[in-house]
């Protein structure tokens, strides 16, 4: 039972974690909602893990923090430089690429 | 003989090729000189072949393969058998006489090159039609004629109303074409061959009615449109826009007699079918009826001839109609001989009073030229067939006295006998008019001896080209129909006393005509006259009708056509609508673009749940 | 698990990237684009002699082969293209580290037969770009189009990593080869299958996932969009051909996504104004090409690695070309650069024409491999939907070339006498790189 | 007495959650997400894996979480206390979105496989080795991806007047 | 197959040579022009030429792709494209963009003579689509230079052909199922034995690619904006030869490879020729201008070629292809008229013209002989192919090969119309007086385009007799099974 439990928790941190990114106006919550994500990705790696007994699931949680942890570093240096060049930190500050809707 | 055939067509088509490639670096008097040698020599060939095989000619050559693709072949091939040697002696020695009369007629006017290019040109056409051996063949001649009868009639281009008469003769010719060439695909389709001999061979072994028929309703058609019957008989007065020799030759003695040749020609196809042969009669007397009544109203003096030329070859049909083609081609030869004549005449008559045409001017010309009289009245005397003395009486009344004892033919005969009573009016109106009563002088005008042979030889032709087959009963030579017999057959000839009625309802017919055109010419005077009748005038209403209801449907058809269905429909509706359709696509699709990350990022997750669903409903 | 051949080329390329790395610390920044080619073209030989060997979880099969040799070349012309580009001028050294790190990632990509070794092959990938996007001295889109990428790349290598820890939970094994481990058995499986595929086709920009693609073609400098391009998308349609590979059942998604990517590419890219824009949209009707590939079978696995490697040559030609241009044109200059750079503009014209699938170009025999396919699995209406697509395509492509825009100082060509080489043999690749096709498949 | 526990654990997520949800304030943000990572490290407890649960909390919770902190520090966001608006401005559309993710994740979450299992405990000591037994070339690759990283930041923060 | 390999490589060369080039070089290209001609004609009555098969390029799945095969209607064909590149070069001696023009013809040719020696269908395929690419560029650089016709010529010609490439390729993985040989040869996909549905589509496909160029009726709406937008002499070689290639590709390769399916189609193409003659000719008869007139009237002998070629029996068949060569001539007099008038400038709307015959008689001349021409007046050379077309059509489907006769009526009408227009009547006041008739140099090449018309129409036999068996043995005698009196 605890297993399925586990897996609801995984599937409530992943809607959470796509509500942010979809919803939230401010850039941090973005990033945030990827990180809950990589969460999500570490329970269901845990509960794979336990469902097999073996060691790979614990090795796949420390890779995803590791390169999660390494994407997140890159993405907040971005933010640092788009805050300092486009003068804001929000979703409506990074829309000069679009397409040009004529009329 | 038979290898030097081609020489005859070949003369005046090498002509027109002489003066197309040369034309430039010569004077005109010198091109109309080496223009009028080139009938010459094709007359002098016809000539020989008179001779040598005037007994019964049955030259064939084949020059060259034309086409020949599986099992079909027709080739550049002449044959000359009694019929076509009598067609091309006309072609080429009446084509003679008019060009030698056009050397002194047209001399000083514009175009003079290219009026000579298209007469011999059209003179080479008119001998390939004569003496094709094959249907193909035939119709390129027919084409060539119909392409030169439309260049000639808009001779003088310059004036819009020309060019349009020449137009409308072409197309309406044309139409003729289209309808022949459709029963030439029916032959095709049924025979598998173009040659007459084979052709007729094949149908007799397997006539199909159904397919005759057709092909013979078509064949007439195109006959009625080039010999201008009824009802395709509207371009023939327009075109009279054209010279007046070009009338002569065109309109009176050899193009318009096309059609009736070509019925002679194809006589098996239109006799395997009964009541074909009646049909053809009916038309030819209605027409003739048709026209006389209209020419008797004229006062044009050329549309008198034409409406005169429509209601001679009427006579013509109706004359194979009756199962009596050799009267047919009788009347054919005596018609060209006359009608040249009356058109050459009227042509120097128009010169006299510079270029007016109406009748109703004129007056008393016989003082001041008496030898175009005299010739005018040989011709006239010949249009009215005046008994004995003149040659239709020989033709015209054989073919009247033979329609009233064929079975069904009594209507035709009523209709040809008061045809006969108009040609009287409208002839001798025509000559009362213009030559007797109080003289207008017109301007002096010499004719040269070039014009003088044509008009005398055949002034002489009208008169004495009919006793080659006096009517039965009569004394004298009767060599034309036995000559035309083995070919032709022998036309039914009437005897006893019903012989001796029709002939005297002839005689008396052409009296009648002639008293009541000397009181119509005394009230034309008055001004009282004919004319006036407003229906006659304009020959029924029928040219008014005809252009009033066909080309402005064809023009409104391509309008519609073009406006409703190539612009609206192709390049509106369908690129058009392709075009917005995709135009409408991206729009909705820029929308997921406008730069907002959440925007991508749900676009994603929208693709995550599509996916998943595909999963649950297909893939588990 | 030790050390085996297989690893060779990755080895290589890794020591290159330290070396790299560690070389603008000791201001010899100038010679490292020459190391990372040569290494390179070293990775690329490796392969090439290591040729079907199956390591403990790197598997060099026909297709691996083909594309890994490609990648390797690719990445070595792109170096040395670079080296002559303004934009390397500063920190060449680490410029030069994170591509070969890029190189690794993608060699990985192409040849990992293990889940986990495809994360972080993608992540290796991956990552680097974040930092080339925003090269410095590359302007303020740069940076925009940089972040977007950083944030969705994110976002996919998280689902990529949900799709690992699904396939995990369900089947106890991370290797890809079907013997080894059956992923789709159960739900989880095929939920884990379905991240993956939608990670992969984000990477390639196929329909539901394309919104990224215009923005990041706008924004990005063109030198690195050639490696964007002509390498990173590559690699990922090596790792997408072994996935299918091993899961048959993903055939009905990859045509769903085909024909929409086909559609939308197409679509889109009627009006796009900004000339980038329009290659970005045509990027992906390209990928929807490739998945029509995929979506067939056994042949059409062969079909997709070839034009996965036709793809990657005509995006090299494309970008290399408009790197010489001035960053934000709007259109191609054709009498200038016709003038000044008359090989370039053949180049440019040709590839576009081959993008297009112009026959005797080798972007149509691509297409034609495709074709035969799809058509080899009866799978008519996608073969029909490809023709179409292609031959609408032309409608925007050749609007690129025929509409005429003047440069306003001609000097701001960038000129290089060496760009002519690259350019030529680009021609000479795209006019006649079919007749390499027999080595490519025997 | 787990069930117990995980239930608890699922609550605290929950409402960190929805308080991330509705949060104004990007730090209050980065407090909430600390508290659910916390909750996740129990969570990894009971699932056997102590030792990556030591490692949520140092790696997770000590360098991610304060990574953010100094990133918002370094934004500068003023102290605001007006009206900032949360949501962008197209609401409704993922929001409906995102039920219909929830359900279809809930559809496929009911045709899964029990998994009725007890739990062994797995130390740091098997990790350990698998790290640099079978996965080394892996971990390695890692760390050439670390380096990388370093590199890349070093790159993109690069002024203009410093030249390398 | 040295010569042939010359033949098509040399045009490429030239143009390459020619765009490189700052200033137009008209006697450069007028040689390479002439030589083609030459090597044509060599390659045509050369004993022993034909026939001989070349193999190159080969590629393990798709068979050699450099394989050459000299027939009869091939190098025919070829001839006819190869005297068209000088005529066109010709009458655009004086455009200012003569090099952008001269380079798209050469390019055209090239790929034209690519299709008439192709042996194997890929080959085929890919060289329609250069002519169409090449052609799109033509319309574009000449001109009223527009975009939007040049894009829709070419969009026509891609989308149709991709379908032919789809349905050739299915044709081709059928073949290589049954056979187990994955060749495009046309000889070996020729047997391929395709069930009745399937059959259909995949023609209909392949009639798509092919008809279009040659406009067949639903298909016919780019030659209006096309021709009307390309400067005349431009025209002169798109509507002259590369119309050809579609009916060349539907002879030599559609119709053997799908015979079954062609027999059933052959009603409905018989229909759609008969429907687009009638609907060229109205439409030639309401153009506005004189460019639009000479493409409607294009339009409309194509669709009569079109009716002839899918009649699918013997005199149909061989009009149809002499009346492909005799348009082919006859299409470059009416356009070179035209070019010949816009180089005096006049604009071709019909309200500027009219009494042209006064100042320019001996254009007018060559005018009128032209539109005779074109009219089908026999002696010239459309009569014979005309007749045979309709002539064998009759026997298949009469009363749409009647419908298709009335086309030759209406073509009567709509250019007479038009020579009055232009020619009779009273002399126009705005035409501009510093008229010139033909120089010496344009008389001459009237006189080359007007014996030759002259001599089809009189000898036909000279290219009837030499065509050899049009329909490949095969396919000849399926058709023949089904009693179309081959």
């Amino acid at each position: 039972m605890t297993l399925e439990l586990a897996l609801v928790i995984a599937a409530l941190l992943f809607v959470i974690g796509m509500a942010l990114i979809i919803l939230r106006r401010n850039l941090i919550f973005l990033l945030l909602g990827i990180e809950l994500l990589f969460n999500a990705a570490m329970v269901i790696a845990l509960a794979g893990g336990a469902r097999w007994h073996s060691v790979t699931g614990q090795v796949l949680v420390v890779f995803m923090m590791v390169l999660s942890g390494a994407a997140l570093a890159l993405t907040l240096a971005l933010l640092l430089r788009v805050k300092q060049e486009l003068g804001g930190d929000t979703v409506d500050d990074l829309r000069q690429l679009r397409e040009e809707v004529d009329e | 003989m038979n290898e030097w055939l081609f020489l005859i067509p070949g003369f005046p088509l090498l002509g027109a090729l002489l003066n197309g490639i040369f034309g430039e670096h010569f004077s005109p008097r010198q091109i109309g000189r080496m223009a009028a040698t080139m009938p010459f020599l094709s007359t002098l060939v016809v000539f020989a072949v008179w001779m040598t095989h005037g007994r019964d000619p049955n030259l064939h050559e084949q020059v060259w393969t034309w086409i020949s693709v599986g099992n079909f072949q027709a080739n550049i091939g002449f044959h000359v058998d009694q019929v076509t040697l009598v067609m091309i002696s006309i072609a080429s020695f009446v084509g003679f006489l008019i060009h030698l009369f056009s050397q002194q007629y047209l001399n000083g006017d514009y175009g003079e090159r290219r009026y000579y290019f298209y007469l011999n040109l059209f003179v080479g056409g008119m001998l390939i039609l004569t003496m094709a051996d094959n249907l193909l063949l035939l119709y390129l001649g027919w084409e060539t004629v119909g392409l030169c009868s439309y260049a000639l009639v808009a001779h003088w281009y310059r004036k819009q109303e020309n060019a349009w008469a020449g137009r409308k003769a072409f197309v309406v010719t044309r139409i003729g074409d289209t309808a022949l060439a459709l029963a030439i695909f029916i032959l095709f389709a049924e025979y598998h061959t173009l040659n007459y001999h084979t052709l007729f061979a094949a149908m007799a072994a397997r006539p199909d009615q159904l397919a005759l028929t057709i092909a013979g309703i078509l064949v007439l058609i195109g006959a009625i449109a080039k010999s201008a019957q009824f009802p395709l008989h509207i371009w023939l007065p327009d075109s009279m826009a054209g010279p007046s020799t070009v009338s002569a030759l065109i309109h009176a003695a050899t193009m318009v007699t096309a059609g009736v040749y070509l019925c002679i020609r194809l006589y098996p196809v239109f006799a395997a079918v009964p009541g074909m042969l009646w049909v053809i009669g009916l038309s030819g007397a209605f027409t003739a009826l048709y026209a006389a009544s209209c020419g008797i109203a004229q006062v044009d003096i050329k549309r008198v001839l034409a409406y005169s030329t429509i209601s001679q070859l009427g006579y013509m049909f109706l004359g194979v109609g009756i199962a009596a083609p050799s009267l047919g081609l009788f009347h054919l030869l005596v018609h060209a001989c006359f009608k040249a004549l009356l058109f050459m005449g009227a042509g120097v008559v128009i010169l006299i009073y510079s270029d007016n045409h109406d009748i109703r001017q004129m007056g008393g010309l016989k003082k001041q030229q008496p030898f175009l009289r005299w010739t005018f009245l040989a011709g006239i005397f010949a249009l009215a067939a005046v008994p004995v003395i003149s040659a239709s009486f020989y033709s015209k009344d054989a073919i009247i006295a033979t329609a009233f004892i064929v079975p069904g033919g009594k209507l035709l005969w009523v209709l040809a006998l008061l045809g006969a009573v108009f040609t009287a009016i409208y002839a001798f109106r025509l000559y009362f008019l213009v030559f007797e009563g109080p003289e207008k002088p017109g301007e002096p005008y010499q004719m040269g001896w070039g014009m003088k042979i044509p008009l005398g030889i055949l002034a002489v032709a009208s008169i004495g080209i009919g006793w080659l087959q006096f009517p039965p009963g009569w004394p004298g030579p009767k060599i034309w129909l036995p000559w035309l017999a083995p070919e032709l057959g022998m036309p039914p000839a009437p005897s006893g006393d019903v012989n001796i009625f029709l002939q005297v309802a002839g005689s008396v017919a052409t009296l009648i005509g002639i008293a009541i055109a000397y009181k119509a010419a005394q009230w034309e005077r008055e001004g009282r006259g004919l004319s006036r009748i407003a229906f006659l005038f304009n020959a029924w209403f029928f040219d008014r009708i005809f252009l009033r209801i066909f080309p402005p449907i064809w023009y409104a058809f391509a309008h519609i056509l073009d406006r409703l269905i190539e612009q609206g429909g192709f390049q509106l509706m369908l690129l058009g609508g392709l075009r917005d359709g995709f135009g409408l696509g991206s729009r909705a699709l820029e929308a997921g673009e406008n730069g907002l990350i959440s925007r991508y990022a749900s676009g994603m997750i929208l693709g995550l749940v599509v996916l998943l669903f595909i999963a649950w409903g297909y893939l588990l | 698990m030790a050390y085996s051949p297989t690893l060779l080329p990755l080895l290589i390329v890794a020591a290159a990237a330290l070396i790299a790395f560690l070389a603008d610390a000791l201001r010899l920044g100038r010679l490292m684009p020459w190391l990372g080619g040569i290494s390179s073209i070293a990775a690329a030989a490796s392969i090439f002699v290591e040729h079907m060997a199956l390591g403990a979880d790197l598997y060099w099969d026909l297709s691996a082969t083909l594309l890994g040799v490609y990648l390797s070349l690719a990445m070595a012309a792109g170096l040395f293209f670079i080296t002559f580009h303004p934009l390397s001028r500063k920190m060449t050294g680490s410029l030069v580290g994170l591509l070969l790190t890029m190189l690794a990632g993608s060699l990985i990509l192409v040849s990992a037969q293990n889940l986990l070794l495809m994360f972080v092959g993608l992540d290796l990938q991956v990552l680097p770009f974040f930092a080339l996007l925003a090269w410095p001295g590359s302007g303020r889109a740069a940076v925009e189009s940089a972040f977007k990428y950083a944030v969705l790349a994110g976002l996919a290598s998280a689902q990529f990593a949900i799709g690992i820890a699904l396939i995990y939970l369900g089947d106890g094994s991370l290797a890809v080869i079907p013997p080894m481990g059956d992923m789709t058995s159960n739900v989880f499986g095929l939920m884990g299958v379905l991240a993956l595929l939608a990670a992969l086709s984000f990477e390639i920009a196929a329909a539901p996932f394309h919104a990224w693609v215009a923005d990041i073609y706008q924004g990005a400098p063109a030198p690195f969009l050639i490696f964007l391009g002509g390498v990173a998308k590559v690699a990922i349609m090596g790792a997408l051909i072994t996935l299918v590979a091993a899961t048959p059942k993903l055939e009905i998604p990859i045509a769903v996504i085909a024909a929409t990517s086909i559609v939308v590419g197409n679509v889109l890219a009627y009006r796009a104004g900004h000339l980038r824009r329009m290659l970005g949209y045509s990027a992906i009707a390209h990928a929807g090409y490739f998945l029509a590939a995929l979506a067939v079978g056994p042949l059409g696995i062969i079909a997709g690695a070839i034009y996965a490697l036709v793809y990657g040559l005509m995006n090299m030609g494309t970008f290399m070309g408009l790197s010489a241009l001035p960053e934000n044109s709007i259109a191609i200059p054709w009498a200038t650069l016709r003038e000044r750079q008359p090989v370039l503009a053949g180049l440019l014209g040709l590839t576009l024409l081959s993008l297009a699938g112009m026959p005797p170009s080798i972007g149509f025999f691509a297409k034609l491999l495709v074709i035969i396919a799809d058509v080899h699995d009866q799978a008519y209406w996608l073969a029909i939907l490809i023709a179409l697509g292609s031959a609408f395509s032309f409608a925007y492509y050749l609007s690129t070339l025929w509409k005429p825009s003047v440069l306003s100082n001609p000097d701001r060509l960038l000129q290089r006498r060496s760009w002519e080489t690259f350019a030529a043999l680009g021609i000479l690749i795209l006019l006649f790189g079919w007749l390499l096709a027999p080595l490519g498949i025997v | 007495m787990t069930i117990f526990l995980i239930l608890l654990l699922l609550l605290i997520i929950l409402t960190a959650g929805a308080a991330l949800l509705v949060v104004r304030d990007p730090m209050h943000g980065a407090v909430n997400l600390g508290v659910s990572l916390l909750a996740l490290s129990i969570l990894f407890l009971v699932l056997g894996a102590p030792f990556v649960a030591a490692l949520e909390v140092m790696l997770y919770v000590g360098a991610i979480l304060v990574l953010f902190l100094f990133a918002i520090m370094l934004l500068r966001t003023p102290l605001t206390t007006w009206e900032e608006p949360r949501w962008r401005r197209g609401f409704w559309w993922p929001a409906v979105l995102m039920v219909l993710l929830t359900a279809v994740l809930i559809l496929l979450f009911s045709r899964r496989p029990d998994l009725m299992v007890v739990i062994q405990e797995i130390g740091p000591g098997t990790v350990g080795r698998a790290l640099f037994g079978p996965y080394l070339w892996l971990t390695e690759a890692v760390a050439l991806l670390l380096f990388a990283v370093i590199a890349a930041v070093l790159a993109i923060h690069r002024r203009d007047d410093h030249d390398a | 197959m040295i010569l042939v390999t010359v033949l098509i490589v040399l045009p490429w060369v030239a143009a390459l040579w020619l765009s490189a080039q700052k200033q137009s070089d008209q006697y450069f290209a007028m040689s390479i022009a002439l030589l083609e001609l030459l090597l044509a004609l060599i390659q045509r009555f050369a004993p022993g030429a034909s026939g001989t098969l070349g193999h190159a390029l080969h590629i393990p799945y798709l068979g050699s792709l450099w394989t050459l095969h000299a027939g009869p209607l091939g190098s025919t064909l070829a001839l006819l494209c190869a005297l068209l590149i000088p005529v066109s070069l010709a009458f655009a001696w004086r455009l200012p963009e003569f090099r952008a023009l001269a380079s798209a013809v050469l390019v055209m040719s090239g790929a034209l003579f690519g299709i008439f020696f192709a042996q194997n269908v890929l080959m085929f395929y890919i060289f329609y689509e250069i002519l169409a690419l090449a052609g799109a560029f033509l319309i574009l650089r000449s001109g009223h230079k527009s975009r939007a016709a040049a894009l829709q010529f070419l969009l026509y010609t891609f989308v149709g052909s991709l379908l032919f490439l789809v349905a050739l390729v299915v044709v081709y993985v059928l073949h290589g199922q049954q056979t187990g040989i994955y060749n495009f040869s046309i000889l070996q996909l020729a047997d391929t034995r395709i069930s009745g549905g399937l059959g259909i589509w995949l023609f209909l496909g392949m009639v798509a690619g092919l008809a279009v160029k040659m406009p067949v009726f639903p298909l016919h709406s780019w030659a209006g904006t096309g021709y009307g937008n390309a400067a005349p002499a431009g025209s002169v070689f798109l509507s002259g030869a590369a119309v050809t290639a579609g009916a060349y590709g539907l002879i030599h390769f559609a119709i053997p490879m799908l015979p079954q399916a062609a027999l059933e189609f052959a009603p409905v193409g018989i229909i759609l020729g008969a429907i687009g003659t009638l609907y060229g000719a109205f439409l030639a008869l309401n153009a506005a201008n004189l460019r639009l007139f000479a493409a409607w009237a294009s339009v409309s002998h194509m669709n009569l070629v079109a009716l002839g070629l899918f009649a699918l029996q013997t005199q149909a068949i061989h009009g149809s292809v002499f009346l492909l060569i005799a348009h082919g001539v006859v299409s470059a007099g009416l356009f070179g008229v035209v070019s010949i008038m816009e180089s005096r400038g006049l604009t071709g709307e019909w309200s500027g013209l009219g009494g042209l015959f006064r100042r320019a008689p001996r254009l007018g001349a060559w005018m009128l002989f032209f539109f005779l021409a074109g009219m089908g007046l026999p002696g010239l050379a459309n009569f014979p192919g005309e007749f045979l077309s309709l002539a064998g059509s009759f026997r298949v489907l009469p009363w749409a090969a009647g419908l298709a006769t009335l086309g030759i009526l209406a073509g009567v009408v709509y250019f007479l119309r038009a020579y009055e227009r232009i020619m009779l009547g009273p002399l126009n006041g705005t035409l501009p007086d510093n008229l010139v008739d033909l120089r010496q140099s344009e008389w001459l090449l009237f006189w080359v385009l007007g014996l030759l018309t002259l001599w089809l129409g009189l000898d036909p036999q000279i290219i009837l007799a030499h065509l050899g068996t049009l329909l490949s043995i095969h396919s000849g005698d399926v058709i023949a099974g089904v009693g179309h009196g081959l």
